[in-house]
């Protein structure tokens, strides 16, 4: 780890001027879970870490008109109990699948949206893209936990954040504030992810100086159905190997809209428009859940050791939206 | 005066002996007070870190130590290799320490170092399933074969012939305190705090390459972070550790990081196996044939396989075995070398055999008992028939592959050995005209409960509470005692205790009779008591006043054939679990072990022995494995987050069965730290394969090799 | 109590090298060969507490009882 | 990228397509509702900017508040609470076994909440309770302790420290836990002597007592 200024920062704004600082070589500091790691590896090295913990207006869940704001510093274990996100099930599912009381307690909505890939030639040094002498390492190397989808740029790695997929799937917009505090956007979740194209492109849009600092939810209705499912491969703390977060507007039994994302199988969170196709005025059940997970995957391109995944993630989406539904028995 | 013979009491009459009695170092470990090697932190002590490859093969064409020492805070700088002469030889190996007053200055001079760094990359070779990669790439050497009796008539004579591929990756002991240890220097003389299993055996390691007498060296190691069997010497950075504290004139604490810890300070070797076995008719196997290959590291060894087919002796065998050199770090011992491999090859090719023959897999495993070694046939089929009604494998069996639905349940059985027999070992023990006494030797507890069961020894002997006896161990100024490995430690301390205390209570007992007049023959001490039969004589306080104003100074030795040792253990254990077809997830539902070991000095801490080695064997038997890219040469998954071990929701639930009959009883004390850790391989990929009708051939059984299994499919 | 189903005698081999290493050493030292209890093939130089000897070589019971290594010591 | 049911972010963002725009859920006119509300927290907070300070990239003064204690430690920015306690203060009931947030040896007390004090910056610990496992101890010998003894939740007892402070918090927060909820709870610990039955154990007696 090199050495850096550090600044705890009561308010937005404030937070915003002290990132814009060193030409924003500078580093957002939340929970701390992912970005001290980066750290101590020397992957991230900013001139100045902001500790934006102490920020109140970024925590919370708030009731606004049209939805629901909520704060990027609000903790995993606070979306799992909060009674104004009991509407949407999809995203305490998330909380509930890191088991991990240290990390649902530290944890933030907003850093899991911009946690780093988990991609392990990225975390041993070998840039975002992992390559060594100009080859791609995931290409050529071991891809197990890699990319089957939107994997065939220079991009190999998966989009690493567990709460993106249900929350696209909702509708939410992330609001950035900066690069001055002025500076406000409301984005939509799916537009935030970019897959980078060289080593020195990001893995959002946010630009040096911007900070994340609330989750903007649409309101639900009561015909509204969500669900996320992950497929873990550790009961316990473990990123999945893949996973979908589902929205349903259902007219009884029948889907009138669907929106199924996948995340942990391409560089961003996936948004399968084919899967949401075959749901569209069926029933869900064991049959049209499978077709949709069948559709999602279709057109996957997996790598040397990773086919596997496109089962798992056929499966992800088949028991999302089982789950969504109060279909999914006799799995964990 | 009957002789007197060293001996264990009736069974019936022990008061602490054989019950489940609680670790007497637990709460220092539980509250934190409990001082590791990396926890000691002396006044004026440096932190070092370490400068490590990160190519898999490569030379050092030039390297400025000096760079670091104009780094702020740091003190000393050691460089490991000849940069002429050394090779890199796996990613991880070490190439310089740097020691400062804080840990982060410490990194910084890692940094300035690697920055002067120029290397030649040679070619590196680490792809250790694939033979022949290996061979192409002439990294391949054959290490011999073997052969009994006429397999090729047996085979062909044979009623079912099955032939199939099995193996086992490499994983790493992955020990939670790290390699390493706390140097400082006081004069001439070096204080070591060594995480180590071997307390009195390395001294002399230190000593001998730093050049100073083997008696100015003290190694400490009061605790121990986990060793499974890979902490028994000085070790580089432990050389280093001293040397930078000689250079600094300061303490230096150097534990490994993380990923150096898993690449570098130990491994256990892979094994890969093309196997034909054969029956007859009735199920009993009439050959085996198989040849091996995987490696060690940059030996171009592998698994010992001398005892495969394992544990069994059929009447015809042939066995061969390649060895592959790879750029990756060194094996040690791990946890029953080399059984664990050997199990996992062996038993799965058998129970593929019986699902073949049509065989329920218990039926088939009581008929091959009788090529069981070690005589240990009947032991088995009672253990075999305890373990069956635990599990209720005669109630949940099924044939292979049977059930509806996506999550498919089966059951899967395997069994295994060990020597266990009790290893050298001197204590002193002291019993003051006080009352009361303690002990001391050159042994350690790495988290067996060696402190707890030497105290219930003497305490049962002396007829004393727990309280009453003080343990000291953990220095090697103390009493040479073995290096704790091969579960020869339990009987190594018990035996020697037992002769020290009961040599002198027998002392005692003389000058109880003396001076009360009462038969020393007759005398027991027991509540603090001594007794003449039933009638009460002195109390314990009493009795040691007649030995005079200075202590009462035993040694015990060991071992020695006198019965209250014995070695020879065995076990057998069945799991029920089920696979999700959907995700490649194994879940374990129930994990019975069911083992013998002889007389158990502590009921709870036995068990907890076995349970934990159940948690291993869940480890790298489902998740845990070095994963190399053959594109780097790298050990690319060296961390917590991708090395997957099982978390406390992950082992379902885990029954421990002592089986200690009269004639266990009666064996004396046996070691128990290694077996159970044995067979969990075999068992589960034998239920796997129970469950869902095709063999995973490699552990672990993760998601994907289950899943790839399931597309190739095929009949197991 | 012999531990191992040795079916496959060693070869006879020359002297090991005075600054061979192995677990086994630790553990049945002072017992006689019958009584050996564990030993393994995890060998390191007492030299220099590596896997691989002075000389660079790999440090093993068969090849540090070869005599023509350049840090053999009998 | 060739369209694979998945539009480009560039395009997307550009034409303002996609299906962010269809109004299935409610809340179509949330973007003009979020948009005022954006403005208004930037607004409020305008009216709290107070200068923050900026510690230098190099060692300083910090006061934390351990095991009840005040403490004062001069270190730089970069240093983990882990490391202050260890390296600093000979608190060494936390230990360093993965250093990257996964394995849970680490684990303290911040305001009463189990975290990681791997991953949490000393000058970020500054104004909060720090509870390590020798603070546990502090008012005789904790109810998690005495379980842990019981049912004999240690091995080696490296992992130990983290496991007890992490079960702490645990059945503080979900008296009467299932098994299936410790699990899921204490995933974030990792032992590697295999002490997990001792701990379900321990956590479900102590859990059943509220952590009393």
């Amino acid at each position: 780890m090199s050495s850096f200024e550090f600044a705890s920062p009561r308010t937005e704004a404030e937070a915003v001027e002290l990132l814009a600082a060193h030409d924003g070589q500078t580093a957002v500091l939340a929970g701390g879970t992912d970005l001290i790691s980066l750290l101590k590896a020397d992957i991230v090295t900013p001139q100045r870490v902001v500790d934006i913990t102490n920020i109140s207006s970024m925590k919370g869940v708030t009731s606004v008109t049209g939805g629901l704001l909520v704060g990027a510093l609000t903790t995993l274990d606070e979306i799992l109990v909060h009674p104004l996100l009991a509407g949407h099930p999809s995203l305490a599912h998330v909380a509930d699948g890191v088991h991990a009381i240290q990390i649902q307690s530290a944890g933030t909505l907003g850093g899991d949206l911009c946690h780093l890939p988990n991609c392990w030639y990225f975390r041993n040094g070998y840039g975002l893209l992992g390559t060594l002498n100009g080859e791609s390492l995931p290409a050529e190397g071991r891809s197990d936990f890699h990319a089957i989808l939107g994997n065939q740029g220079p991009a190999k790695f998966v989009s690493a954040s567990r709460f993106a997929p249900a929350l696209i799937a909702l509708g939410a917009k992330v609001r950035i504030v900066g690069p001055t505090p002025d500076q406000v956007t409301l984005l939509p979740i799916e537009y935030f992810y970019v897959t980078p194209k060289s080593s020195d492109q990001r893995v959002t849009v946010l630009t040096p100086g911007q900070l994340v600092t609330h989750v903007w939810l649409p309101e639900v209705s009561s015909t509204l159905a969500s669900a996320t499912y992950e497929v873990l491969q550790m009961e316990g703390l473990d990123y999945p190997l893949a996973s979908a977060g589902v929205a349903l507007e259902m007219n009884g039994r029948m889907v009138t809209e669907a929106r199924v994302v996948l995340g942990h199988v391409a560089p961003t969170p996936w948004v399968s428009h084919d899967a949401a196709e075959v749901l569209k005025g069926r029933s869900i059940d064991e049959a049209t859940a499978q077709a949709a997970g069948d559709a999602a995957v279709a057109r996957a391109t997996p790598l040397a050791h990773n086919e596997y995944k496109v089962q798992i993630a056929r499966t992800a989406v088949k028991r999302a939206l089982l789950r969504a539904v109060g279909q999914l028995e006799g799995v964990s | 005066m009957a002789e007197r013979k060293h001996a264990w009491g009736p069974r019936d009459q022990n008061v602490l002996i054989g019950k489940e009695i609680t670790r007497i170092d637990a709460l220092p470990k539980i509250v934190g007070s409990a001082k590791y090697s990396a926890d000691i932190n002396s006044k004026g002590t440096l932190f070092a870190k370490l400068v490590t490859c990160k190519h898999a093969h490569a030379k050092i064409k030039k390297i400025d130590i000096e760079a670091a020492k104009k780094v702020p805070g740091v003190k000393a700088v050691h460089l490991f290799k000849d940069i002429d002469e050394n090779e890199i030889k796996w990613d991880g190996d070490l190439i310089a320490a740097v020691a400062a007053e804080r840990a982060e200055q410490a990194a910084d001079g890692v940094k300035a170092i690697e920055a002067t760094i120029e290397y030649e990359v040679l070619e590196h070779f680490v792809d250790e399933e694939n033979l022949e990669a290996g061979k192409k790439a002439e990294r391949s050497k054959v290490l011999g074969s073997a052969s009994e009796g006429d397999v090729e008539a047996a085979i062909q004579g044979a009623k079912v012939v099955h032939k199939g591929y099995y193996g086992i990756q490499t994983i790493s002991h992955m020990c939670l305190e790290p390699h390493g240890s706390h140097c400082e220097w006081k004069g001439d003389d070096l204080d070591v705090h060594l995480s180590t299993q071997n307390v009195s055996g390395t001294a002399g390691q230190f000593a001998e390459p730093l050049g100073i007498d083997e008696a100015n060296v003290t190694i400490t190691g009061n605790y121990e972070g986990g060793g499974f069997g890979s902490k028994f010497q000085a070790d580089e950075w432990g050389l280093a550790a001293a040397k930078m504290a000689k250079e600094a004139g300061r303490p230096v604490r150097l534990m490994l990081d993380r990923a150096t810890e898993l690449k570098t300070a130990g491994t256990r070797p892979s094994g890969f196996v093309e196997v034909t076995v054969a029956a007859d008719a009735e199920g009993k196997v009439v050959a085996w044939e198989s040849h091996h290959w995987g490696t060690d590291g940059p030996g171009g060894g592998g698994v010992d396989v001398q005892q495969l087919p394992y544990p069994f002796k059929f009447p015809n065998f042939k066995r061969s075995q390649t060895g592959l050199e790879c750029n990756t770090g060194p094996n040690r011992a791990w946890r029953a070398p080399p059984h664990p491999q050997l199990c996992a090859m062996t038993q799965t090719a058998l129970d593929d055999l019986a699902a073949k023959l049509g065989m329920n897999s218990y039926d088939f495993f009581l008929k091959n008992l009788e090529f069981t070694l070690n005589d240990k046939a009947g032991t088995y089929a009672e253990e075999m028939a305890i373990a069956a009604k635990a599990i209720g494998w005669q109630e949940k069996w099924h044939p292979r592959g049977e059930g509806k639905g996506p999550v498919k349940r089966g059951l899967g059985m395997a069994l295994h050995r060990w020597g266990g027999g009790a290893g050298p070992c001197t204590c002193e023990v002291k019993v003051h005209p006080d009352g009361s006494v303690e002990t001391f030797l050159g042994s350690q507890d790495i988290g067996t409960g060696t402190r707890t069961i030497i105290s219930i020894v003497l305490a049962e002997t002396f007829g004393l509470p727990l309280s009453g006896v003080k343990v000291n161990l953990g220095s090697s100024k103390y009493p040479t005692s073995g290096a704790s490995g091969g579960s020869i430690t339990v009987g190594g301390v018990s035996g020697a205790h037992r002769r020290a205390a009961q040599d002198a209570l027998w002392t005692i007992f003389d000058k109880v009779a003396e001076k009360y007049k009462v038969e020393a023959d007759g005398l027991s001490a027991r509540e603090g008591k001594i007794f003449a039969g039933k009638k009460e004589v002195c109390s314990w306080k009493d009795a040691c006043r007649l030995i005079g104003p200075m202590p009462l100074v035993v040694k015990g030795e060991g071992p020695k054939k006198d019965g209250l040792t014995a070695d020879q253990v065995g076990g057998v254990q069945m799991v029920d679990l089920s696979v999700d077809t959907e995700t490649g997830n194994v879940r374990i539902h129930k994990f019975v072990c069911v083992q013998d070991c002889g007389l158990i000095l502590d009921e709870l801490t036995a068990k907890s022995q076995v349970l934990g080695a159940l948690i291993m064997g869940i480890a790298y038997s489902l998740s845990e494995e070095r994963i190399m890219d053959n594109k780097t040469g790298r050990y690319i998954n060296a961390d917590l987050k991708n090395y997957k071990l099982p978390r406390i929701g992950d082992v379902g639930e885990l029954v421990a069965i002592m089986h200690q009959p009269a004639s266990e009883y009666d064996r004396g004390v046996v070691g128990l730290g290694e077996p159970p850790v044995i067979a969990p391989g075999a068992a589960i990929s034998n239920a796997v394969a129970n469950a869902i009708g095709v063999r995973v051939p490699v552990l672990p059984l993760t998601p994907k090799r289950v899943l790839d299994a399931l597309k190739k499919g095929g009949n197991a | 109590m012999s531990d191992f189903n040795v079916l496959q005698p060693a070869p006879v081999l020359g002297e090991r090298c005075r600054s061979l290493r192995c677990k086994g050493m630790y553990l049945n030292y002072g017992l006689s060969e019958a009584d050996r209890v564990a030993g393994d093939g995890n060998f390191w130089c007492s030299r220099n507490q590596r896997a691989f000897g002075p000389d660079d070589q790999f440090v093993g019971d068969k090849e540090c009882r070869d005599a023509g290594r350049s840090c053999y010591e009998a | 990228m060739p369209d694979q049911g998945h539009p480009t972010r560039e395009d997307q963002i550009r034409s303002g397509s996609g299906f962010s725009r269809r109004d299935f859920l409610k809340g179509s006119g949330a973007a003009v509702a979020a948009t005022t509300l954006a403005q208004s927290v930037s607004e409020t907070e305008a009216a709290q900017q107070a200068g923050t300070k900026v510690a230098p990239a190099k060692a300083s003064a910090v006061k934390l508040d351990i095991n009840g204690k005040a403490v004062t430690v001069t270190v730089e920015p970069r240093v983990t609470l882990l490391d202050v306690l260890r390296d600093d203060l000979s608190l060494t009931g936390a230990k360093e076994v993965c250093d990257t947030a996964n394995c849970g040896a680490c684990t303290v007390l911040l305001d009463g909440k189990a975290v990681y004090a791997c991953s949490v910056l000393a000058h970020s610990a500054v104004g909060k309770k720090i509870m390590t496992a020798e603070g546990l101890a502090g008012q005789g010998v904790d109810a998690v302790a005495q379980c842990f003894v019981k049912h004999d939740a240690t091995q080696c007892g490296y992992c130990t420290p983290g496991f007890v402070v992490a079960t702490r918090a645990f059945v503080a927060a979900k008296p009467n836990a299932t098994v299936e909820d410790i699990g899921k709870g204490l995933g974030g610990n990792i032992c590697r002597c295999g002490t997990y039955a001792g701990v379900i154990a321990a956590a479900l007696e102590c859990s059943k007592k509220g952590g009393k």
